[in-house]
């Protein structure tokens, strides 16, 4: 027998997921930016799509990510999603080994144990229903845990869990019947035929003892295969959809593909992936510090889904890009934020036409030292004296009349607006021939790099100067403070740069280790794109991140932003200074060592 | 044989000279004009900067004064005052005579007369009325309302009237205007919730402990304006409310607004008591019109008579804080001088 | 509004005013534009109050205008009004009046000088003898031409033909009374009632039957304004200001304005036409605009005196509807006939004021 | 209308009670932060803008409470949002949030 009247809701339910999902990842792959699909094409026939195979196995199934960030929330996500598929791939296996063809219908695999009663041998039988049992058992296991989770999320570590609606719902009661009523369907068909193994036997026999099994059976196959189709049928429209999203999404991803200014496609299937799992919520400060939860990257992926984006969720987010950086998924958090602001956001233009370019000099380096450097101005004298010291030909480029760099615009979702003052800068970069443009500030840093498209090298101060030091212009001298190195949103979540700050300060002081490091450090809470944050909220964050850096108690507070400086030295006695300033107290010229300012190989930038 | 002290005038000043040296076995006379002791602070309702109930000073500084070495006389005015050797001797309208081994004036300060500021029709204009009458409105009622008896929809503060105004004759600050209004604006806010309230201020002096916190509370708790500029004029409108015309000096640009009331801030002026006492005992005034003090900093309860003190409002505005401070060293130092 | 407070006010600023034996100083505008006022105050002070008054042929303008408008200097004009003094005590004459209100500013403004600066005094002096070999005395009394007919305005009232009671309703008449700027807010004491609530010309119309009304912008300058005028470019500055004030007088339906100075009565007057012409509006109900009198005029309508002999007709603004209200006759075909009977050119009808032909 | 060769000057004075005061109550409903300014002009002064051209962000705050929203649009799309502003601010005032809200203003009451 391969066939009962039971399985007709899971087919509907299998036929009805694949053609669904087969028309939505064609609409999504159709819209894709023009660059976009090039890159596809490109990148297809290559070994991307294969890590991109194996990142969906290691994402998808194994949840390596989560298992990061949380053991026990990783073994829940894993036995539900790789038990599951094993279950699949298994029961196919077993199904082809006792048919001994290749093809059979979909159900047959999934309703072996009531089409397959004979104790008939076939290969490998004792260890197939072992496996099967085995693998259900698993299953069960992680179930268990997402039950518990539901009533009571701190038991896997998460201090807020996310909220359902209606097609979860749904979907989340079937997926908890699926398995348990697997387990009694195959346990009651057992305790008729006994063709179970260790649990499904065992239980089965037990059952029999006291339960019509005979009547109870078919009912329970009923269950499973309504259970099935039903979940198949939530699926696209519940939160379970990011299981497939994700895989195209690891897959276009792998190929370059990306969000940029504007919400794309891409940004479409990245806001579709998201599981909801909520682990950027604990790692949220405006959660943390402020208790406010309505705001927090899995909130506001919904709301996008749901058209329903509000100001609040748009303007509180400071981009500090910690939620970003513990994504399971690896959604552009801080990206989609951004497209956002430029979607709902006001519409206006402004024309700048007030620019006029000052004077400009022609030099090796330009510095730029950013609007915020301006109010810190112990960072901008630390970087002349350290040119000065090194010798460098350098042209200030916005000693006087500065303009913005424009990421401020940026964040706030007027990127037109913001284009005309890359465009400003950007001609006055030019001109000055420099091959190497310095800056003080890190969200100045990060638009250069993103958004200027300069053919020439955009270094932050911390680079430079370590630049200045391996290549033996700069000498330092080691000092004995006891310093803390606080990393800023924009340098290190935002570009990366942890090494060297760390490495000049390993030079100059003791570094001491703290808390919240590098990935994980946390945001100052001065941030500029926080729009709707009160000054009370800014220092209730600004005070938690302190106390964190505080716990070793160090001599003084290092950081690499004006920002992060100017915001912390107002809540803290002990003093807050630039890493360029540390520098340029400890830096010194040998005696009577000319620096020689030819023109050397590549790649070191700070000579033409 | 003891020593005795009269003091003139029983505002809060006197009253707290007076139990200050009573508790130094210094007998002291104190002589009140009116039937009541507690001067102007016996007439308020609510204090800056706590709006605490003003009867609650009176009540204690009244306390303190029943002691064996106080005499009170009230509803007693000065005649004439004659030195001699190093004795003072006091005639009063009843007809009495005191000897005195020292005098302390603390006559105070009296209203600037609002009606003197013309243009802004105090006196003239039904819906204009002084700080004092508001003060006395929010004492005795409930509610607030125009003179036709409708609640007002937009009120005027108006600052430094009679303060820092060559116009009308005085040229100092009165020190406690700014703290009252933003404090009246408060309590006037709490009665009329759904009233807007300006404050006209030339500059806003929140120099006292908590001032500028409740400057402060007033823009952000209770949505009160402040509007930096001097009021030129106010004119009636047919339905008596008022036009009033101030430049916006923060915007460079006139500004014209109708309100319902407009308060006039009333400064502290020298009293016509300290006047009249001050020029009969040959004590020096400052330009001011208030009592002078020949060392500013160390000696400023001393006059340029030996003998004769001051304490509170005769020498310049004062708050209350400021006044019972002026009148317990004005106590030390009647204490050193006459022992 | 309290009238008692008013009153105080009132009080604070009476000022002296001598009962007879003037010396008259005529003011440039009035002369000019409402030619019959000035007459007509002559023939009030001689005819009606029996009081000696030498209008004298010999004084100039007082420079005033030229003044304000920075083309005169002050030495000049005080040398002037040096020589009016002289020409005054050459007639044996020590009280004046004088007609006009910028007048009256330049010599309050030059005897308050003199008060405080006893070495200007000197050179006054001594540029006069200089330049015109006369001498002078201060005068014992310096009034404006509304002070006097103030103080004889109960005396005009016992006389009157008329009262500022509109005959149909019964109502006293709705006038806004209109003090130039120089009268009293330069120096308040120089001004009957002071600068806030001047009492000069409330006074006449109280006492002849109408009732002021206290309207928002009572205080604002008509103005003129010297410069403001002189310059057609700022011209726009000048009517700004009179659109102001008609704006806020409009509610109150006033009857007519009155003015105790020549350039405040020209221009609410005439930028009356010029509003219209530019915006059409006009600021009473029937499209005539609002009368404006002076107060010589107004004296001159309540004791009998024929409109057009006051020279009411010499106004942008006509005086019928006033007439009618106020019940005084006039024969339309009179309007317009000179001295000799004959008829002088009829002025052009405005596009939106309306006019009775 | 007749040609007199001058038009009647506009009025520089502020008539509050003429004015719209809806774009203030948004601002302030939205960034109540803004009613607390004293308008000490830091702002101004540190300005990268206001460095670089006639552009007052003090004057315009003032403004917007007086209800002048008259070329409002144009000034204040002058600003570029460094947000030098709000670090000089001694308020606390989120000034860069008051910026954008009353972008917001200008379009909802345009």
């Amino acid at each position: 027998m391969t066939y009962h009247h039971f399985v007709i809701p899971f087919n509907i339910g299998v036929a009805v997921l694949f053609a669904i999902i087969l028309v939505k990842f064609t609409i999504w792959i159709v819209k894709l930016e023009p660059v976009d699909k090039k890159l596809i094409r490109k990148n297809f026939f290559s070994i991307k799509t294969l890590e991109a195979v194996k990142e969906s196995f290691m994402e998808g199934l194994l949840h390596r990510k989560i298992f990061m960030v949380n053991p026990v929330l990783g073994y829940m996500h894993m036995s539900l999603a790789f038990g599951w598929f094993l279950l699949i791939v298994f029961g196919n296996f077993q199904a082809q080994f006792y048919t001994r063809t290749v093809i059979h219908p979909p159900h047959y695999p999934i309703f072996f144990n009531f089409f397959v009663t004979s104790p008939d041998e076939y290969l490998f039988k004792a260890s197939f229903e072992f496996l099967m049992d085995l693998l259900l058992l698993f299953i069960l296991t992680g179930l268990m845990i997402a039950i518990t989770k539901r009533f009571y999320s701190r038991i896997v570590g998460l201090k807020k869990t996310t909220r359902l609606k209606f097609f979860d719902r749904l979907a989340l009661g079937s997926l908890w019947l699926i398995f348990p009523l697997r387990l009694f369907a195959e346990s009651f068909t057992s305790g008729i035929h006994h063709n179970g193994n260790f649990l499904t036997g065992t239980l089965g026999d037990a059952f029999a003892k006291f339960l019509p099994v005979e009547q109870l059976a078919l009912p329970a196959w009923w269950g499973y295969s309504i259970a099935l189709g039903a979940f198949f049928i939530a699926l696209p429209y519940s939160r379970y959809m990011h299981i497939p999203a994700e895989i195209l999404l690891i897959f276009l991803r792998s190929f370059g593909v990306r969000t940029r200014r504007n919400y794309s496609s891409y940004s479409d299937i990245e806001v579709r992936s998201c599981s909801r799992c909520g682990i950027c919520i604990d790692a949220c400060q405006i959660n943390k510090s402020l208790g406010m939860n309505t705001i927090q990257s899995v909130y506001f992926l919904r709301s996008i889904r749901e058209n329903n984006v509000d100001d609040e969720k748009l303007f509180t987010c400071m981009l500090c890009g910690r939620c970003e950086n513990v994504c399971p998924v690896g959604i552009q958090l801080s990206d989609l934020r951004v497209t956002q602001r430029t979607k709902n956001g006001v519409r206006n233009t402004s024309s700048y036409d007030f620019l006029n370019p000052p004077p400009y000099k022609i030099a090796d380096v330009v510095y730029f030292a950013g609007c915020m450097t301006h109010l810190t101005p112990a960072i901008k004298k630390s970087m002349l004296k350290i040119f000065d010291i090194a010798g460098v030909n350098y042209y200030f480029m916005d000693s006087d009349k500065e303009a913005c760099c424009g990421r401020p615009l940026i964040l706030s979702g007027h990127y037109e607006n913001a284009a005309k003052l890359i465009d400003y800068n950007k001609k006055l970069i030019k001109k000055s021939k420099a091959k190497v443009l310095v800056t003080s500030c890190p969200i100045c840093y990060k638009t250069f790099k993103e958004d200027y498209r300069l053919d020439i090298h955009v270094m932050h101060h911390t680079e430079y100067i370590l630049k200045l030091v391996e290549v033996g212009i700069l000498l330092l001298e080691k000092g004995d403070s006891r310093v803390v190195y606080h990393d800023p949103c924009e340098l290190g979540r935002g570009l990366g740069i942890y090494e060297e700050p760390r490495i000049l300060l390993e030079k100059v002081s003791r570094l001491l280790p703290s808390d919240d490091e590098k990935e994980n450090a946390l945001c100052c809470g001065g941030s500029l794109a926080g729009f709707n944050l009160s000054s009370a909220q800014k220092n209730a964050i600004r005070d938690d991140a302190l106390a964190s850096l505080m716990k070793s108690n160090p001599d003084k507070l290092i950081t690499s932003c004006p920002l992060c400086k100017k915001t912390f030295s107002r809540g803290t006695k002990v003093q807050v200074q630039d890493i360029a300033e540390l520098i340029a107290s400890s830096a010194y010229v040998p005696e009577k060592k000319k620096i020689s300012l030819k023109p050397e190989a590549e790649p070191v930038p700070v000579l033409s | 044989m003891t020593k005795k002290v009269v003091i003139i005038g029983g505002g809060i000043a006197g009253m707290e000279a007076a139990s200050t040296l009573s508790r130094m076995n210094i007998d002291v006379l104190l002589i009140e004009k009116k039937q009541q002791l507690g001067g102007h602070v016996g007439e308020w309702d609510h204090l800056f900067p706590n709006f605490r109930n003003a009867r609650e000073i009176t009540r204690s500084l009244l306390y303190d004064l029943q002691d064996k070495h106080i005499k009170i006389c009230t509803s007693t005015e000065i005649t004439g005052i004659s030195k001699k050797s190093g004795k003072f001797e006091v005639r009063t309208t009843q007809q009495q005579t005191f000897k005195a081994d020292s005098i302390l004036l603390s006559t105070g300060f009296d209203l600037f007369d609002a009606r003197k500021k013309e243009e802004y029709g105090y006196g003239i204009y039904e819906n204009v009325i002084t700080s004092v009458d508001l003060e006395q409105k929010l004492k005795e009622s409930n509610v607030l309302t125009m003179a036709s008896g409708v609640i007002p929809k937009r009120i005027a503060m108006i600052h430094c009237v009679g303060s820092r105004d060559e116009k009308s004759g005085y040229f100092h600050c009165s020190k406690v205007c700014c703290i009252t209004a933003v404090k009246q604006a408060i309590e006037v806010k709490q009665k009329l919730p759904h009233a807007e309230i300006f404050c006209f201020y030339m500059d806003l002096r929140m120099y006292g402990k908590k001032f500028e916190e409740l400057y402060r509370e007033a823009q952000e708790k209770w949505g009160i304006q402040f509007v930096r500029g001097r009021l030129s004029e106010a004119a009636e409108n047919m339905d008596g409310s008022l036009q009033i015309k101030s430049e916006d000096t923060l915007s460079g640009r006139p500004l014209k607004m109708n309100v319902d009331l407009m308060v006039l801030m009333i400064g502290m002026v020298p009293s016509e008591s300290t006047t009249f006492l001050g020029k009969m005992l040959g004590i020096h005034f400052s330009e001011d019109g208030f009592i002078n003090h020949d060392d500013i900093h160390l000696e400023n309860n001393l006059t340029n008579v030996p003998g004769i003190f001051t304490a509170g409002t005769v020498t310049s505005p004062m708050t209350i804080t400021d006044t019972i401070a002026d009148a317990r060293s004005a106590a030390l130092k009647i204490a050193t001088y006459i022992s | 509004m309290k009238t008692e407070g008013k009153k105080r006010v009132w009080e604070d600023y009476q000022k002296e005013i001598a009962e007879d034996h003037y010396y008259f100083q005529r003011s440039c505008i009035r002369q000019n534009f409402f030619p019959g006022s000035e007459t007509a105050f002559l023939k009030i002070l001689t005819g009606e109050l029996g009081r000696d008054i030498m209008d004298d042929p010999h004084h100039t303008t007082c420079t005033g205008i030229g003044y304000h408008a920075d083309i005169v200097p002050f030495d000049t004009t005080m040398t002037v009004v040096a020589r009016h003094f002289a020409l005054m005590t050459e007639n044996g004459y020590e009280n004046m009046i004088i007609s006009c209100v910028t007048s009256f500013g330049i010599y309050t403004e030059i005897l308050e000088t003199w008060k405080h600066f006893p070495e200007v005094l000197a050179r006054a002096r001594r540029y006069l003898k200089k330049a015109t070999g006369r001498e002078f005395n201060i005068p014992k009394n310096v009034t404006h031409a509304s002070d006097i007919i103030y103080k004889f305005k109960d005396q005009i009232a016992a006389k009157a033909k008329y009262r500022l009671i509109n005959q149909q309703t019964g109502e006293p008449l709705k006038v806004v009374e209109h003090i130039g700027c120089h009268y009293s807010k330069m120096f308040p004491s120089w001004g009957v009632g002071g600068a806030e609530f001047p009492y000069v010309l409330q006074g006449m119309v109280e006492s002849w039957g109408g009732e002021v009304i206290d309207y928002p912008e009572r205080r604002h300058c008509c103005g003129f304004g010297f410069r403001q005028y002189i310059v057609r470019a700022n011209r726009g500055y000048s009517v700004a200001n009179s659109k102001k004030k008609f704006e806020s007088m409009k509610p109150y339906k006033p009857d007519f304005v009155v003015c105790n100075c020549p350039g405040c009565t020209m221009f609410m007057d005439k930028w009356q036409y010029t509003i219209s012409e530019m915006e059409g509006k006009t600021y009473d109900e029937y499209g005539f605009g609002i009368p404006v009198l002076t107060y010589e005029e107004m004296a001159g309508l309540v004791l009998g005196y024929d409109p057009w002999e006051l020279g009411l007709q010499m106004h942008q603004v006509q005086s019928e509807p006033l007439l009618d209200k106020m019940g005084i006759p006039y024969d339309p075909a009179e309007k317009y006939k000179t001295a000799s009977g004959k008829t002088f050119r009829l002025p052009a009808e405005p596009t939106s004021l309306k006019v009775c032909v | 209308m007749k040609e007199f060769g001058f038009s009647i000057t506009k009025d520089r004075q502020i008539d509050y009670d003429q004015n719209d005061h809806r774009l203030l109550n948004f601002v302030l409903e939205n960034e109540p932060s803004f009613i607390v300014c004293i308008s000490c002009g830091g702002c101004t002064a540190t300005c990268s803008a206001g460095n670089l051209i006639d552009f007052n962000i003090r004057k315009l705050n003032i403004l917007i409470r007086r209800g002048e929203t008259e070329d409002l649009e144009r000034e204040i799309n002058k600003c570029m949002l460094c947000g030098k502003c709000m670090l000089v601010c001694p308020r606390g005032i989120n000034t860069r949030n008051v910026i954008l809200k009353i972008k917001e203003a200008i379009q909802k009451f345009r």
